[in-house]
């Protein structure tokens, strides 16, 4: 394997890692690959943390009475769960920690454009996750990750607003993620590096940070406001002045529903990286994959109302998120479409990363087919808030998005800690999700058609059978997460050192040693080519 | 720090005007998100003006028209000696920004004292909603529903004004350490497009709140 | 060992049919496309291993015609497939709001954290449904807290319980026996709890099983009428101060503001909990709000009786005591 | 690009043109135009808005991409104005409450 050939005999290269050491030389950085490994250390906590409540609340619905916990407890289990899960790890996840490592290495710039406030953002999102966490240990809250008024403004006795306020101040972390990396794409690209020939990991990016950009202010507004009827104990979403519920509806799902982008389509955009590099040939449909990008973050915006089907809707309104559902699924389609052609004639080698991501795209397809399913008015007259919803979107996050968040950070580990993970290891860990995530997610659409409604403590007993197994297999699924979480850290000590471009892949991220230097580059790149310039193989060093 | 530090770019810039035109566009996309944040507020604004029209025409009438008609045009001359702080700037003169800048701060302050008084005549008048609310005729509950949204527009403006004070204070140290030269002057043109956003948040508010079924 | 776990949910509905349908299609549907994808993954994936370390994969050209003709294909035919999914389910979906004209009326009010029901025979009942088969039967539903959602898995239908308003379910059961009743949408501590059983009966059980459960006797809706002093401005003569209510249900009303609407018991609720929201063109915003004074189950008695009052003169339009020609001003008379 | 200077005079025309503008508002919310008052009322409002954009925030003479930047706003903020008004506006069509 490629050791370190190139560095043999010479003084250990200075890079990222190494140019200074302590702990005030990471807190105070403004270097974007390190702050890439700050969120990484923090959104693997929240991670953790909400991965253990998963454990609880399968645990609670090994049996149908209710039994290990009271009912108040699973409700906070299940929110914070979702909290957790949703706001300060998958949001985050791929954006803050792949992303920023990579977008000013891909694009061949020194840094992001405002790299104080680069790491500003992490700040604000530990102190949000701090606010969450003090209130999950003084309790925690039991509304639901979706906060529906007058249940949160009103009725629940939990600490809504601390919770309403973390939210909001790691609101302003995506924000300000977003708002850095739109700028940076636009204004720091290399010279020759035109928008065709961006990686379409950049333009997955910056869809995402439009949608940071346009739909998270619509949240802080709206928890502000929510936060406010609490406190005065009048409001705007109050039924008693006038207020509509559906209105705290219609404001959370226009930035909730662009929100479940925000979660997919960087993983779209590390599927879309990985599967030429493990093809070698270039990706089949560069444009189209593009625009379906960004078509997906505009079409997400019109689409909210899809989850307020049965809510007292207008059916006519219902009608129109109907349809407009429905179109959102054709860039996805071609996304999957494109992947897929790019297999063939390629040259495949089912290496860790292609294998989470050959996984994604099966796992996304059944959760986004789910998804129209839902869309369809008739069907989410019976499956609205049944666990076939849970099933739905844990197939496309759980199964889709940290699939690909994992391929992701499989594909990039030996660029980030310049060192290699054990391949077998990583491979049985690849199935071991694989296995368990099906045998946990899938038994759940069938208990949603039968009618089992989610935010359910106890259940009648003939759903048991089917509890039992998704039990089961979350307790496969937490195994293989764990197993991934040994053999980095095992890695970063034990494994060998790895070569610029291990892979053999193409881009400007593999041009650069590994770890790369604090400023990315030697000399600035100059860029003349499409990406995914597989064809001649002079240009793939035989690294491997 | 020698002014000669500062007009070369930051590390990660290959020139001055590289970085200005970055820092213009970031800040212009931060107003994108502000946009969004107040707009939440307007649809809701919106939705209820349109359910509830007379309730709306009611309460808006509660508001004083004079003192709103004043404050839209202390901010619009605020606007306008920020614009000429900015201006003094970009050419390098320190003597404008040491003048119009403490201008604007002042009309900024008259603004918010300007909207103190009008939120104790609220007070007073017992229109703040919650359990003292007392609008005399028709339909007071929905007329809570204005005054509500009238606290939240205003409050989150007035907010906004503050952030921008406390920004122009900043200005104001900087300009007088003569910081600003005619090549590196982006945060006043900076907090000069803030200022100017906040003016507009205003423009609109003016009408929908204080200008609601004046006639007939 | 376990009770029976059953893989696909009992039908006892006409529109459960419908639904089913649907869903059955749509997942035949979902099935052929996942296998397709892992099916051309997995071939693919062995058919073109990579043999050799050096080896590259072949570029397609994807700017050719056949690409853009392949583009357009994947991007077209699942269009097609999801604008059919899109009618039908809207199809079924519309059928599922509009209650035939026949539909029996029941009331919901929901609580944290028990469904209180009546029927319109004046029965009430708590967390137990009973209806008749064969016969549709409208619920107009509302809550006296937060959000509920009223679930009956094997009708395949449900709608959220709104506080300060009313939502509609409807359904025709067509099997006897007795199903799940759920609240589905999170409502607090024991929303897990919060459900019940609907019991489906042959008409003769049902006509039985009225007359022998010894139900709660509500105030009725004519007692309140008067006891409120609601009668003391709506009345049929010179003395009245409020518009005639009688015929008032499905009639269109004009606002003083200038809408008109068809009033609905959404529109009546309003009209007695919040009366100057709405005010009846011609007349002043006088009459007192009742939303202290009534509790939603007078309010629901009260509503029925107001919806039952007919125009006296339904038919030939002939000319009205002096309070009704004052209401004419309301234009939209029928 | 270098930096453009606006003339002194450029600004004191926009600031007339706003002093104007917000008295023709306030002037014309007295008088009844039936539905047209929404409009001027949002239309003046509009012209000012565009009048700071333009002339002191210098999109006049900025680069291509800030225009861009403000529709796509203005745009979003009409599709979440628009979209949740298309439920409010349609409720009660069928004469079937709740849907
Ligand atoms: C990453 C997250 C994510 C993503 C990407 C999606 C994607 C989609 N979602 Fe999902 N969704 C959630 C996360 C996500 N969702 C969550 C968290 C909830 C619940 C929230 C809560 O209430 O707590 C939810 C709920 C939810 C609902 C509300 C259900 C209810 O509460 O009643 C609906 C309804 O329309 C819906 C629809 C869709 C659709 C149409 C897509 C589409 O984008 C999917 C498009 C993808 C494909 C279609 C697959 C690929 C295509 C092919 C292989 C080609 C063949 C295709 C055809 C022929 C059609 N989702
Ligand atoms: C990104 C989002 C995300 C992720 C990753 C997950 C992951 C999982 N989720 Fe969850 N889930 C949500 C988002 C997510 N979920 C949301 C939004 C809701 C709705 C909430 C609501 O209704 O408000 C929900 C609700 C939800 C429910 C429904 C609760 C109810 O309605 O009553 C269930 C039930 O089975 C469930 C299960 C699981 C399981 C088994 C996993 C598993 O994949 C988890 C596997 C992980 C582990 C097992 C941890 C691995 C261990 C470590 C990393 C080491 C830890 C160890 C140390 C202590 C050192 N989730
Ligand atoms: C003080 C007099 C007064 C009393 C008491 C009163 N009302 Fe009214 N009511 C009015 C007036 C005046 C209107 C028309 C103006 C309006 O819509 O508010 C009206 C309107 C209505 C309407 C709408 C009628 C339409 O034609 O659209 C309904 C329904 C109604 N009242 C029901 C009730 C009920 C039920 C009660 C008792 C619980 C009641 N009212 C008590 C004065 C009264
Ligand atoms: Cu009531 Cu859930
Ligand atoms: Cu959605």
């Amino acid at each position: 394997m490629t050791t370190a050939t190139e560095q043999a005999g010479e003084t250990p290269r200075t890079h990222y890692l190494n140019v200074n050491y302590g702990i005030r030389s990471w807190l105070l950085t403004t270097d974007h690959k390190r702050i890439g490994i700050l969120y990484l250390i923090s959104v693997t906590l929240f991670f953790a943390l909400g991965g253990v409540m998963a454990v609880l609340i399968r645990l609670e619905l090994a049996t149908p009475q209710g039994d290990l916990f009271q009912a108040d407890q699973y409700n906070r289990l299940f929110t914070m769960h979702g909290i957790l899960m949703i706001f300060f790890f998958l949001i985050p996840s791929i954006p803050a920690v792949l992303g920023n490592f990579l977008v000013p290495i891909m694009i061949g710039a020194r840094d992001l454009a405002f790299p104080r406030l680069n790491l500003l953002s992490w700040y604000i999102f530990n102190i949000g996750g701090l606010f969450t966490f003090w209130a999950l240990l003084h309790g925690g809250v039991d509304t639901g990750w979706t906060f529906y008024t007058p249940y949160s403004s009103t009725y629940s006795g939990t600490h809504v607003i601390a919770v309403a306020l973390g939210i909001f101040i790691a609101g302003f972390s995506s924000i300000l993620t977003g708002l850095n990396f739109v700028v940076t794409i636009h204004r720091m690209r290399a010279p020759g590096l035109t928008w065709f020939r961006l990686p379409l990991f950049i333009w997955s990016m910056y869809a995402t940070s439009l949608i940071f950009i346009l739909g998270t202010p619509v949240l802080a507004v709206t928890l502000l406001l929510l936060g406010a009827e609490r406190l005065f104990h009048i409001g705007i979403f109050d039924p008693a002045i006038g207020g509509d519920p559906l209105l705290f509806q219609h404001l959370f799902w226009f930035y909730s529903h662009p929100a479940v982008y925000i979660m997919v389509l960087p993983a779209m955009g590390v599927v879309s990286e990985i599967i030429p590099a493990f093809a070698r040939k270039k990706i089949f449909g560069y444009r189209f994959i593009a625009y379906a990008s960004v078509a997906l973050a505009v079409l997400g915006f019109l689409v909210w109302g899809h989850h307020m089907f049965v809510a007292g809707q207008s059916i006519y309104a219902a009608t129109v998120f109907s349809v407009l559902s429905m179109l959102v699924a054709v860039p996805s389609a071609v996304k999957v479409f494109n992947w897929t052609a790019t297999l063939y004639k390629g040259s495949i080698s089912w290496e860790t990363p292609m294998l989470y991501v050959l996984g994604f795209i099966g796992l996304f397809t059944m959760g986004g087919l789910t998804g129209v399913m839902l869309a369809t008015l008739g069907i989410d007259l019976h499956v609205h808030d049944t666990y076939f919803i849970v099933a739905h979107f844990h197939y496309i996050m759980v199964g889709g998005a940290i699939m690909g968040y994992l391929g992701g950070l499989h594909y990039w580990w030996p660029k980030i800690t310049g060192k290699l993970y054990p391949k077998v290891w990583s491979r049985i860990a690849a199935v071991v999700v694989f296995i368990g995530f099906n045998v946990t997610f899938f038994p759940q659409f069938i208990l949603g058609y039968l009618g089992m409604p989610r935010r359910y403590h106890s259940y009648p007993p003939e759903f048991q059978v089917l509890n039992v197994m998704s039990s089961a297999g979350a307790t496969i699924l937490g195994v293989g997460y764990v197993i991934p979480l040994i053999y980095f850290f095992w890695s970063m000590r034990y494994g060998k050192d790895a070569a610029s471009n291990p892979w053999g892949a193409v881009g400007l991220e593999w041009e650069t040693t590994s770890p790369p230097p604090t400023d990315n580059f030697e000399t600035t790149p100059v860029v003349t080519s499409e990406p995914y310039h597989y064809t001649r193989p002079a240009e793939a060093p035989g690294v491997l | 720090m020698s002014s000669d530090a500062i007009s070369l770019p930051a590390h990660q810039f290959d020139s001055l005007e590289q970085q200005r035109e970055v820092a213009s566009l970031g800040m212009w996309v931060f107003l994108a998100t502000e946009i969004m944040f107040f707009g939440g507020l307007f649809a809701a604004y919106t939705i209820y003006r349109v359910s509830y029209p007379l309730a709306f025409i009611a309460a808006s009438r509660q508001l004083d028209v004079t003192l709103g008609t004043l404050n839209t045009a202390v901010l619009i001359l605020s606007s306008l000696t920020m614009a000429l702080a900015v201006r003094g700037a970009q050419q390098g003169k320190r003597a404008p920004m040491l003048a119009f800048l403490p201008l604007t701060m002042i009309l900024g302050a008259v603004f918010l004292g300007v909207k103190a008084f009008e939120y104790h005549h609220k007070w007073v008048e017992h229109l703040v909603p919650g359990a003292g609310f007392l609008l005399p005729g028709a339909d007071a509950r929905h007329a809570q529903m204005f005054f509500c949204l009238y606290f939240a527009m205003t409050g989150l403006h007035a907010l906004h004004m503050i952030i921008g004070l406390g920004i122009l204070t900043v200005m104001l140290a900087m300009a007088w350490r003569g910081r600003f030269t005619s090549t590196y002057h982006n945060p006043m043109e900076v907090s000069g497009l803030y200022w100017h956003f906040v003016d507009i948040v205003w423009i609109f508010l003016f009408p929908l709140l204080y200008l609601v079924g004046r006639h007939g | 060992m376990f009770p029976q776990a059953p893989l696909f949910p009992e039908k006892a509905a006409t529109i459960a049919w419908q639904i089913d349908h649907l869903f059955l299609f749509a997942l035949g549907g979902s099935v052929f496309f996942s296998l397709l994808i892992a099916g051309l993954i997995v071939y693919l994936g062995i058919r073109y291993r990579r043999r050799h370390p050096e080896e590259v994969g072949e570029a397609l050209d994807d700017e050719s015609a056949g690409a853009r003709a392949l583009e357009l294909a994947w991007s077209v035919i699942p269009l097609v497939i999801l604008m059919f999914m899109f009618v039908w389910g809207a199809k079924v979906y519309f059928y599922a709001a509009r209650p035939p004209a026949d539909a029996v009326q029941f009331y919901v009010v929901g609580k944290q954290w028990m469904w209180k029901i009546q029927h319109p025979e004046g029965n009430r009942e708590i967390n137990e449904l009973h209806v008749p088969i064969g016969i549709p039967i409208k619920l107009t539903m509302t809550s006296e807290d937060v959000i509920h959602s009223f679930f009956i898995p094997a009708f395949r239908i449900k709608a959220d319980v709104l506080p300060g308003r009313y939502t509609t379910l409807w359904f025709k059961a067509d099997k006897v026996g007795r199903f799940h009743l759920f609240c589905s949408q999170y409502c607090g501590a024991e929303h897990s709890r919060m459900g019940g059983w609907v019991t489906v009966m042959e008409p003769h059980d049902y006509q039985a099983w009225l007359a022998g459960a010894g139900q709660a006797v509500l105030a009725s809706g004519e007692e309140l009428f008067s006891a409120k002093g609601c009668n003391t401005c709506h009345r049929p003569d010179t003395a009245s101060r409020g518009p005639l209510l009688a015929g008032l249900f499905g009639r269109k009303v004009r606002l003083t503001d200038g809408r008109t609407l068809v009033a609905d018991e959404g529109y009546i609720r309003e009209s007695i909990m919040l009366p100057a929201a709405k005010v009846v063109a011609g007349y002043q915003p006088i009459m007192p709000t009742f939303k202290d004074q009534l509790s939603e189950d007078d309010l629901i008695q009260l509503i029925k009786y107001v919806k039952g009052l007919k125009a006296p003169e339904a038919a030939s339009g002939i000319a009205a005591p002096a309070a009704r020609q004052r209401a004419s001003a309301r234009g939209g008379t029928r | 690009m270098s930096v453009h200077v606006v003339p002194v005079r450029t600004y004191l025309l926009v600031f007339a043109a706003l002093l104007l503008l917000t008295a023709t508002t306030t002037s014309v919310a007295f008088v009844d135009l039936g539905p047209f008052n929404n409009f001027a009322a949002l239309g003046i409002a509009g012209v000012k808005a565009a009048l700071v954009v333009l002339y002191f925030m210098h999109v006049r003479y900025g680069t291509r991409i800030t225009p861009l930047v403000l529709a796509a706003s203005a745009f979003w903020l009409l599709l979440l104005i628009g979209l949740s008004l298309a439920d409010y506006a349609t409720r009660g069509w069928l004469g079937v409450p709740g849907k």
